[in-house]
């Protein structure tokens, strides 16, 4: 009898392991951090509080996304504001919480020198992300970014999409639309080109 | 009641000098004993080798594939011949085990340990070249299917995966084959060894007895590995020949090619086991086991895989020329006479020709002679790849795109690593695990009787 | 169940231990075990084996390959289409070959384990009753008996003029 | 290397903004992103004309060669990432040649000046511009004699350089060894004018050209290659102009010939003169010429030519029958003593066919400065003699660009003080005292007049190049003068070009201002009316000889030594895209080589590859030997532009400098160089050499590859061409038939190939491309403008000897009929490969990990990132397109020249298979654009690939043949489309190719 049991359990453990080989797939990705390794906020040049700007909490300025990056729902790349478009507000906003941090805006100005951001969000060389097309579908920056409107520190670490994790752009261009067909193509040269 | 036995002259048993079990067991364990000088220098120069090897590979993956003389249109050259090259050897060994046992040769006995060890280095060799030839061989694990973030798979429609999955099972098989095969002398060496080597011998031959219910399910697990590992030694070396046939370029493209190419594999294994055998009878004295009959029989083999290769290299040039096709006809005019000419004439002489004294019986029974043949053999055999490989790519489709390939010093290093990397292995086992089966000699050898053999009951 | 011992007796000759175990088999002994050199098919046929159910195993396994084999190819390519050289999504011919290899790899598996199910393997008991003779020219002839058949077995065994003939104590590992 | 991290770590295709980060002070903040902490850098002030991610264009003037083609100019983000053809531009209507893409390379080469230069003894240190121009104002000052030799240069520059010199009394002349001085001498003498006669080349019906290399050199090469194109070209009735070139060797042009009538080197003159004796029925019918023309007829034209009178008496019969006829005369690369006369010679034949007015224009205005050889020949003289106190060197090479026995690099040692301008080190800014670095006309202000009525502004498209502090020459002259104290009546060359054309400007028009910003958006100033009536022939003021020249003694062959394709005459040396262009004629990369008969080889037991001493009585130089069929066998030519010595990375070390074997004689009466002068003698070295050749065979054998039509052939449905239908195994579903031929948009997909289509793909487009074999020239114009739009980088001579060339495009030369010997048809074929995209594609099944597959486009993809480096489907295409990254080469790429990366397109990894994409990154950027527009589908042409924008022959269409009104879909209805070992195969390509028409009646080639 124990022979029997051996008979039946060898395929059938067998097929369990080949299930959960299979169901495996969606989990296991490589969380490939995007190369920040710098902690923030000394890594970047000017203490820029995010939920200041865009927050909607009480006290906070409720902005728009678009107004800084302006280029998003029209170019590939998001955009960095200028200088003199922070400038511009701050020349009147002096800054209640730290005076000190938005000064900084000012040498820049008077040098003449872009502000030396540091890179937080990051696709792989290989991969072609088109702001414009996320954005007109419908997506909301959050749906990749995090809320960051809710961050004063943003830390690669926060973000809600997978870094290098590819998976995690399919899992959203599979999902059905009305039709029933993917909402997006999973052609791999819509992004690798 | 009792044995009914026929009284057999010795004179037609396959060991006529070999009187008793005890006997077999002191001739081929005795090999196991410390070994000589030789044998460590041996082992030296196969680890320098190594060395030559893995230095050159990292170069490779250092600089770049780009160390290596290939180029395009030549985008495989000797790591891709070599690879076909190790997989071809490793045939021998499994089919004289595995077929020869199915059929119940009467000479395989003394020579399958040997030729199956072969077949497993082989293999280990072979499945490094895939690897040394690919451009990301950080990426190579893609091949593999494995559940993966991007939802991806490898694409089963191509030669490379079925290679994939046919050299590791071939590899997964034969090992298994060979080591089963080889417990139960293990367990003899454990009950004669002492110290070290008899903790070992325990371990591997886990705890093995030779009790009656133990020899009754080994031997029918036998049977049914050999019946396993017989379709699959014809399978693996059909998808190496896959890898080209399967695509459209003149030379490939070709239905002959897996008959071709496991005929060709059959025919450079023996070789090799030949080439093999030779030193290892000399220096462990065993003479008695490996006598002129076996090395008749594998000659015999060789005679007919040879004949069958040269048929197959004569029916592509005629079909070649009887196509009418005019790539066809250019590409096999290209491999006659084009710029590798000097490596198909190679190729035909030593496979085609040499084996022709094998017809000749006084060769077939000179150990010497066998020795000299079966290394011309193994030169052929890989010829026959490079001519396959290379003459077929540099002269394609494309008249102004034909281009000449060069194999560069990495690659000549990497060639001759992979043979001290064979011989390594091999070297190991003469020293490790008994060289031939005693257990299955024990099968062929009359048993030993109290009442003489004549009367029967 | 009654305290038992065992007899171990090794034979040089093969005829002779055969001889013992069929006697022995005639006199009622049922644990009989025989240790041989080699596979020798006449020390079986004394001891009346049957089929082995090895070929279950391989056969179950075998089969397990090739569903998987197929299953998983043609799933693999329905999960994510991609078209390759104008050819089918699903290309049985292909997948053919993959699922043969596995096939052969889930077959071997099987059986090994098998195997080593049925044949007690590998066992690390070290050995109770075992002679080294056994692996190179010696028959083996283990009996097992309540103590007050010990001496019918001994005597049987003694008519085939074994080498020797020990008494083993205690179970032999069963 | 982690997993999933793809192509090129540590390369930045993308860090754009630390680019426009130094827009405003020039503050060069390059390098900043460096570590693993990747910087940000945003504007200071944002333009608005910028979107990052967003390409902005600007028109301007290629300042490449005399030609003058319109530009258009790609940016992002402020920086410069690809130049091509500007459609606006009447020159060159879209075309761009590529030496004009290579110009992007010369704006951001490496070896260009890091700031103005001053000499201290040995060595030249950086000073500041201040400091330069007080130098130079003291200099001039002091100094009696001043000399300055220009260049070429546009109108108001040299407006202002002669101001200038004629400001400080000092003297100037003009240099340019590729300069077409006879040709501009015979018109003055024939027709008075002092302009270049303008060629209608397109509606000629029989173009002989004598000698003259216009497709790839000469005065306006994009444009000529246009009309040869549109004038070859089957029309719908069948009919196609005739080509017939006359010349000892088959340059590039002579390639595309139909007719190859090899005259002797020198005979133009006499074949030209014995034709138009032949046509015109009495001498008088030349005018002032009558008397030359007496003198002349086919039996002497035959004695000179070696050609047999009746093929020149037959030639002339058609060239006056076949109205309108054009005869062009021998161009920059046959400059031989009696230049000048040859020329005119052709003139007069063009004159008694009635070609003047109908294909041939002589205007009265001028372009640029002419230049002179002789000129120089008089510098020398006073530099040699000390009367030069400082000598002021722009835009000319003379160093290297004259004959070493002219004695220049002497001479201009005697200068006390020498002054350069050049923009990057050169053999001549070498010996300079004071270097002023020009900036790249990319960087620049300027203004062109490449022919009457046409006047373009060059304006600047980027800040100048952040690593190179350069100054553009016009304010250096200007604020010079006003330190000289004499007003030049404009603070900057920019305020200076605008006055001039403000003062040149018709009110009537309407206002400037307007004027100038519609100039400078459409890439062309407002033309004026096309020229008016003809002038007539008149009498000759100086005397002609129109007999075949000598040439030095001794030697037993010709030199013919000529512009190079690529490289002009040598100023494009310092390009690797240029030197890695396989040579439109040889297919040779990196070195020279020099071309000769295979019969005159074998008499002198010469094989291919051999190194051979060429030795003349002016000098003698080493070069390979490289066996052409296509040049005389009296005859032996080497190219102009290899053998620098000091102008660059790219440039020196690789291959030798023609100039070294001749004589520094000048023509007379034009006083242009002569570059057909001597004889030489070949003699083997014994050392042998492999040519660096991307060249397998010449010869098609026999396979349909690149077939041709005869033109009695068009229209009627030729059997051959039949080749009944293929049977293709579909996966499990048995035998189904498949047309052998691929039609039109009806048939497409073909029946074999449809079950590979995804479920969904059907309503989708399905790109594929058309080739026209028929306008083809196999200038490889494309062959650049896809390195530069694909980040395709160069390897350099050692790997392509290993056969490692990583172009995506493939010119393919094919011989079928080439014979030196005596006139008769020609017949080279050229082809234009890429991946095919094929539908069944060979190479995507092999592919282990689907690194290569079918998008549902129709297009076959490569994911860079996705590749392991099999190679298998390189082994497996048919077509041999595939190149692979067996190093990264992107590693060898000095900053700035990265700068040009396009942002768009991965740059590969090493180990990575790559091919042509159809420029998958113009697909994607129309289809988003198109997507923003309320989501409306890409129209017909708004995706145009890198290959198509460049190619002056408009021989490359691009476009969804599921649209039936489609370009493309159009063309590939015709009856010679094919499409390449289809056929045979079965591969299904998406690339098809309409067959070349010939009017000999096709052999070989055709296939069974």
């Amino acid at each position: 009898m124990r022979k029997q049991w051996l008979i039946g359990g060898l395929p059938s453990v067998l097929a369990l392991g080949l299930v959960a080989f299979v169901q495996g797939g969606g989990q296991e990705g490589e969380q490939v951090a995007d190369g920040l390794t710098v902690d923030y906020p000394s890594g970047q040049p000017i203490a820029f509080p995010h939920n200041q700007h865009a927050g909607s909490e009480a006290g906070q300025n409720n902005m728009d996304c678009m107004f800084c990056h302006y280029s998003a729902e029209r170019s590939v790349d998001a955009g960095i504001p200028s200088v003199n478009t922070c400038w511009g507000c701050h020349q009147a906003i002096p800054g209640a919480n730290n005076p000190e941090e938005v000064a900084k805006i000012l040498t820049y100005v008077q040098n003449n020198e872009p502000i030396p951001w540091v890179r937080i969000y990051k696709v792989a060389d290989h991969v072609h992300f088109p702001h414009m097309r996320h954005i007109n579908a419908g997506l909301e920056c959050q749906q990749c970014h995090g809320e960051v409107q809710e961050m004063e520190v943003l830390n690669s670490r926060d973000k809600a999409w997978g870094g290098n994790n590819m998976g995690w752009c399919i899992e959203c261009h599979r999902q059905p639309d009305e039709t029933g067909k993917p909402q997006a193509s999973t052609d791999c040269a819509v992004c690798h080109y | 009641m009792g044995i009914a036995t026929d009284p057999t002259p010795r004179g037609a048993l396959a060991h006529p000098d070999v009187e008793n079990y005890d006997e077999v067991n002191r001739d081929v364990l005795r090999a196991l004993e410390t070994p000589g000088k030789g044998w460590w220098a041996l082992l030296g120069l196969m680890v320098a080798g190594i060395g030559v090897f893995f230095g050159a590979w990292g170069w490779q993956l250092y600089k770049g594939i780009g160390v290596s003389g290939l180029n395009s249109p030549v985008g495989w050259g000797v790591y891709i011949t070599t690879f076909v090259f190790w997989v071809g050897i490793a045939h021998s060994g499994t089919l004289i085990s595995a077929i020869l046992f199915l059929f119940r040769a009467p000479w395989r006995q003394s020579i399958y340990r040997a030729a199956e060890a072969m077949t497993v280095f082989a293999v280990m060799t072979a499945g490094l070249f895939p690897l040394i030839h690919v451009g990301r061989l950080w990426h190579a694990y893609w091949l593999i299917p494995y559940p993966n973030s991007r939802f991806l798979w490898p694409n089963f429609k191509s030669p490379l995966v079925w290679d994939v999955f046919a050299i590791t099972t071939y590899f997964t098989v034969s090992a298994t084959f060979f080591y089963l095969g080889t417990i139960p002398d293990i367990a003899a060496a454990r009950d004669r060894a002492t110290g070290l080597r008899k903790k070992f011998y325990q371990v591997i031959s886990l705890g093995w007895r030779g009790t009656d219910q133990q020899w009754h399910h080994f031997g029918k697990a036998y049977i049914f590995l050999a019946a396993l590992a017989a379709p699959l030694v014809l399978s693996v070396h059909s998808v190496v020949s896959w890898d080209f046939a399967m695509t459209i370029v003149p030379g490939w493209h070709a239905t002959i090619f897996a008959p071709y190419f496991v005929a060709g594999a059959i025919f450079s294994g023996v070789a090799m086991v030949i080439t093999l055998v030779v030193p290892m009878r000399k220096i462990f004295g065993l003479e008695a086991y490996l006598t002129t009959k076996h090395f008749d029989a594998m000659a015999k083999l060789c005679l007919l895989t040879s004949l069958i290769v040269l048929y197959a290299y004569m029916s592509e040039f005629f079909l070649a020329w009887y196509s009418g096709e005019e790539i066809e006809r250019t590409a096999f005019w290209n491999r006659a006479f084009g710029d590798y000419w000097w490596a198909t004439w190679i190729m035909l002489t030593c496979n085609g020709l040499v084996p022709i004294m094998l017809w000749f019986k006084r060769i077939r029974h000179s150990i010497p002679a066998m020795f000299v043949i079966s290394i011309f053999i193994n030169i052929g055999m890989w010829f026959e790849r490079y001519v396959i490989v290379v003459t077929s790519l540099h002269h394609e489709y494309e008249p102004f795109a034909w281009g000449i390939y060069r194999p560069s010093v990495t690659e000549m290093c990497i060639l001759f690593g992979s043979f001290c990397w064979f011989g390594f292995w091999f070297l190991l086992f003469t020293r490790l695990l008994p060289p031939i089966a005693i257990q299955e000699l024990k099968e062929v050898m009359p048993a030993p009787m109290r009442r003489p053999r004549t009367e029967a009951h | 169940m009654a305290t038992s011992s065992g007899l171990l007796a090794s034979y040089e000759y093969l005829d002779s231990t055969v001889d013992a175990i069929e006697a022995l088999r005639k006199a009622g002994f049922e644990q009989i075990k025989a240790y041989t050199p080699y596979p020798e098919a006449h020390i079986e046929a004394a001891l009346g084996y049957d089929q082995s159910p090895i070929r279950v195993w391989t056969l179950v396994s075998a089969l397990t390959g090739t569903a998987t084999g197929f299953a998983f190819t043609v799933w693999t390519s329905v999960d994510w289409p991609l078209v390759v050289g104008g050819k089918p999504m699903v290309s049985i011919p292909a997948y053919v070959i993959i699922a043969f290899e596995l096939t052969i790899l889930f077959g071997a598996i099987g059986t090994v384990i098998g195997l080593f199910v049925l044949s007690r393997l590998p066992s690390i008991k070290p050995p109770v009753v075992y002679d080294p003779e056994f692996s190179s020219g010696r028959y083996g002839v283990y009996v097992e008996a309540e103590s007050a058949r010990l001496d019918e077995a001994r005597k049987i065994m003694n008519d085939q003029e074994p080498v020797e003939l020990r008494e083993g104590e205690g179970e032999a590992d069963a | 290397m982690a997993d999933n991290t793809g192509m090129s770590d540590g390369i930045k295709r993308r860090d754009f903004l630390k680019v426009v980060g130094v827009s405003g002070a020039g503050a060069t903040l390059a390098g900043c992103s460096t570590g693993e902490v990747e910087r940000l850098l945003p504007y200071v002030n944002a333009p608005d004309d910028i979107t990052p991610g967003v390409s902005t264009w600007y028109t301007t003037v290629c300042d490449g060669c005399s030609a003058q083609c319109g530009m258009w100019v790609r940016t992002r983000e402020g920086r410069a990432v690809k130049v091509e053809g500007n459609p606006n531009h009447p020159v060159s209507e879209g075309g761009l040649c590529s030496r004009g893409h290579a110009t992007l390379q010369h704006l951001y080469n490496p070896d260009r000046f890091s700031g103005p230069m001053v000499r201290e003894g040995d060595v030249l240190r950086q000073g500041t511009w201040e400091e330069v121009e007080a130098l130079l104002a003291a200099q001039l000052g002091a100094a009696n004699g001043v000399m300055f030799i220009g260049g070429r240069m546009g109108p108001s520059l040299d407006q202002l350089v002669d101001t200038f010199v004629t400001a400080i009394g000092g003297t100037r002349v003009n240099y340019d060894a590729v300069s077409d001085a006879p040709l501009r001498e015979a018109a003055r003498i024939a027709y008075g004018g002092s302009g270049l006669p303008r060629y209608d080349v397109e509606n000629a019906r029989l173009l002989l050209s004598f000698g003259n290399d216009f497709v790839e050199t000469g005065s306006s090469p994009v444009a000529h290659n246009k009309g040869l194109a549109r004038m070859s070209a089957a029309d719908p009735a069948g009919s196609k102009g005739r080509f017939v070139f006359l010349g000892p060797r088959l340059s590039l042009t002579g390639q595309n010939a139909d007719e190859w009538i090899p005259i002797r080197p020198g005979s133009e003159a006499a074949v030209a003169l014995g034709m138009a004796s032949a046509i015109a029925d009495d001498p008088s019918a030349a005018g002032p010429y009558a008397n030359v023309l007496q003198s002349y007829t086919p039996v002497t034209a035959a004695q000179a030519s070696g050609i047999s009178e009746d093929a020149i008496r037959e030639l002339a019969e058609r060239f006056s029958a076949e109205a309108p006829s054009l005869a062009m005369g021998p161009g920059v690369g046959a400059h031989h003593r009696n230049a000048t006369a040859a020329n005119l010679a052709v003139m007069i034949l063009n004159h008694v066919a009635g070609n003047v007015g109908r294909t041939v224009y002589y205007d009265a205005q001028v372009s640029g400065a002419s230049s002179s050889y002789a000129d120089m020949e008089g510098a020398i003289a006073e530099m040699a003699s000390g009367q030069v106190g400082v000598a002021m060197i722009h835009g000319a090479n003379p160093a290297y660009s004259m004959p070493p026995a002219a004695g220049f690099a002497e001479a201009f040692a005697q200068v006390p003080y020498k002054v350069s301008f050049a923009s990057a080190m050169d053999e001549t800014s070498a010996m300079a005292d004071l270097i002023l670095p020009d900036r790249h006309f990319l960087e620049a202000w300027g203004d062109s007049a490449p022919r009457a009525g046409v006047m373009a502004i060059q304006q600047p498209v980027m800040q100048a190049v952040p690593h190179f502090e350069s100054k553009q020459t016009g304010d250096v002259l200007l604020s010079v003068a006003t330190q000289l104290g004499n007003d030049p009546g404009a603070a900057t060359f920019f305020e200076y070009i605008q006055a001039r054309h403000r003062a040149a400007h018709d009110p009537a028009t309407g206002d400037f201002d307007t004027a100038w910003r519609q100039a400078l958006r459409s890439g062309v100033a407002a033309q004026t009316a096309a020229t008016g009536p003809q002038p007539e022939l008149q009498v000759p003021d100086t005397a002609l000889d129109f007999a075949v020249p000598l040439f030095d003694a001794p030697g037993d062959l010709t030199l013919l030594v000529h512009p190079s394709a690529r490289f002009g005459g040598g100023e494009f040396s310092n390009s690797a895209w240029l030197q890695e262009l396989p040579d439109p004629v040889s297919k040779i990369v990196w070195h020279s080589w020099l071309e000769m008969n295979p019969v005159t080889a074998e008499a002198r037991g010469i094989r291919e590859g051999d190194i051979v001493t060429v030795t003349s009585a002016h000098g003698s130089l080493d070069v390979p030997i490289w066996l052409y069929p296509g040049i005389r066998e009296d005859a032996v030519a080497l190219a102009m532009g290899g053998g620098h010595t000091g102008m660059g990375r790219y440039a020196d070390g690789h291959g030798v400098n023609a100039l070294t074997l001749l004589p520094s004689v000048s023509e007379q009466p034009s006083g242009g160089l002569v570059t057909i002068a001597t004889s030489v003698t070949v003699t083997p070295t014994g050392e042998r050499r492999r040519i660096a050749t991307i060249a397998g065979s010449d010869d098609q054998h026999d396979r349909p590859i690149a077939p041709a039509v005869a033109l009695a052939d068009l229209g009627q449905d030729h059997e051959e061409d039949e080749h009944g239908e293929l049977r293709e195994l579909q996966g499990v579903g048995g035998f189904v038939p498949v047309p052998a031929e691929g039609g039109g948009a009806a048939a497409f997909p073909l029946e074999g190939a449809r079950h590979g289509e995804y479920a969904d793909a059907h309503e989708g487009p399905r790109w594929v491309m058309a080739f026209d074999l028929d306008k083809c020239t196999g200038c490889s114009a494309c062959v650049t403008a896809c390195q530069a739009e694909n980040n395709v980088p160069w390897v350099g001579e050692e790997q392509v000897l290993m056969g490692r060339d990583m172009n995506w495009v493939r010119i393919e030369r094919y011989y079928e009929h080439v014979d030196a010997t005596q006139a008769g048809d020609l017949d080279i074929r050229f082809l234009p490969m890429i991946c095919q995209h094929c539908g069944n594609a060979p190479c995507e099944p092999v592919c282990p990990v689907f690194a290569t597959y079918h998008t549902p486009e129709g297009v076959n993809a490569q994911i860079y990132n996705r590749c392991v480096g099999t190679r298998y489907c390189a082994n497996n295409c048919p077509y041999k397109v595939r190149v692979f990254n067996w190093y990264r080469y992107t590693d060898d790429i000095p900053e700035p020249l990265n700068w040009q990366w396009n942002p768009d397109v991965t740059v590969r990894d090493n180990g990575v298979m790559e091919k042509c994409s159809f420029c998958m990154q113009r697909i994607r950027e129309a289809e988003n654009r198109a997507a923003l527009e309320e989501g409306r589908d890409v129209r017909d042409g708004e995706i145009i690939p890198a290959c198509e924008q460049s190619c002056p022959a408009e021989a490359i269409v691009f476009g969804n043949i599921r649209d039936p009104n489609a370009r493309v879909t159009q063309i590939i209805s015709s009856e010679r489309t094919y499409r390449a070992l289809d056929e045979l195969i079965n591969t299904q390509p998406a690339v098809h190719y309409l067959k070349k028409v010939t009017f000999h009646d096709v052999a070989s080639g055709e296939h069974e």
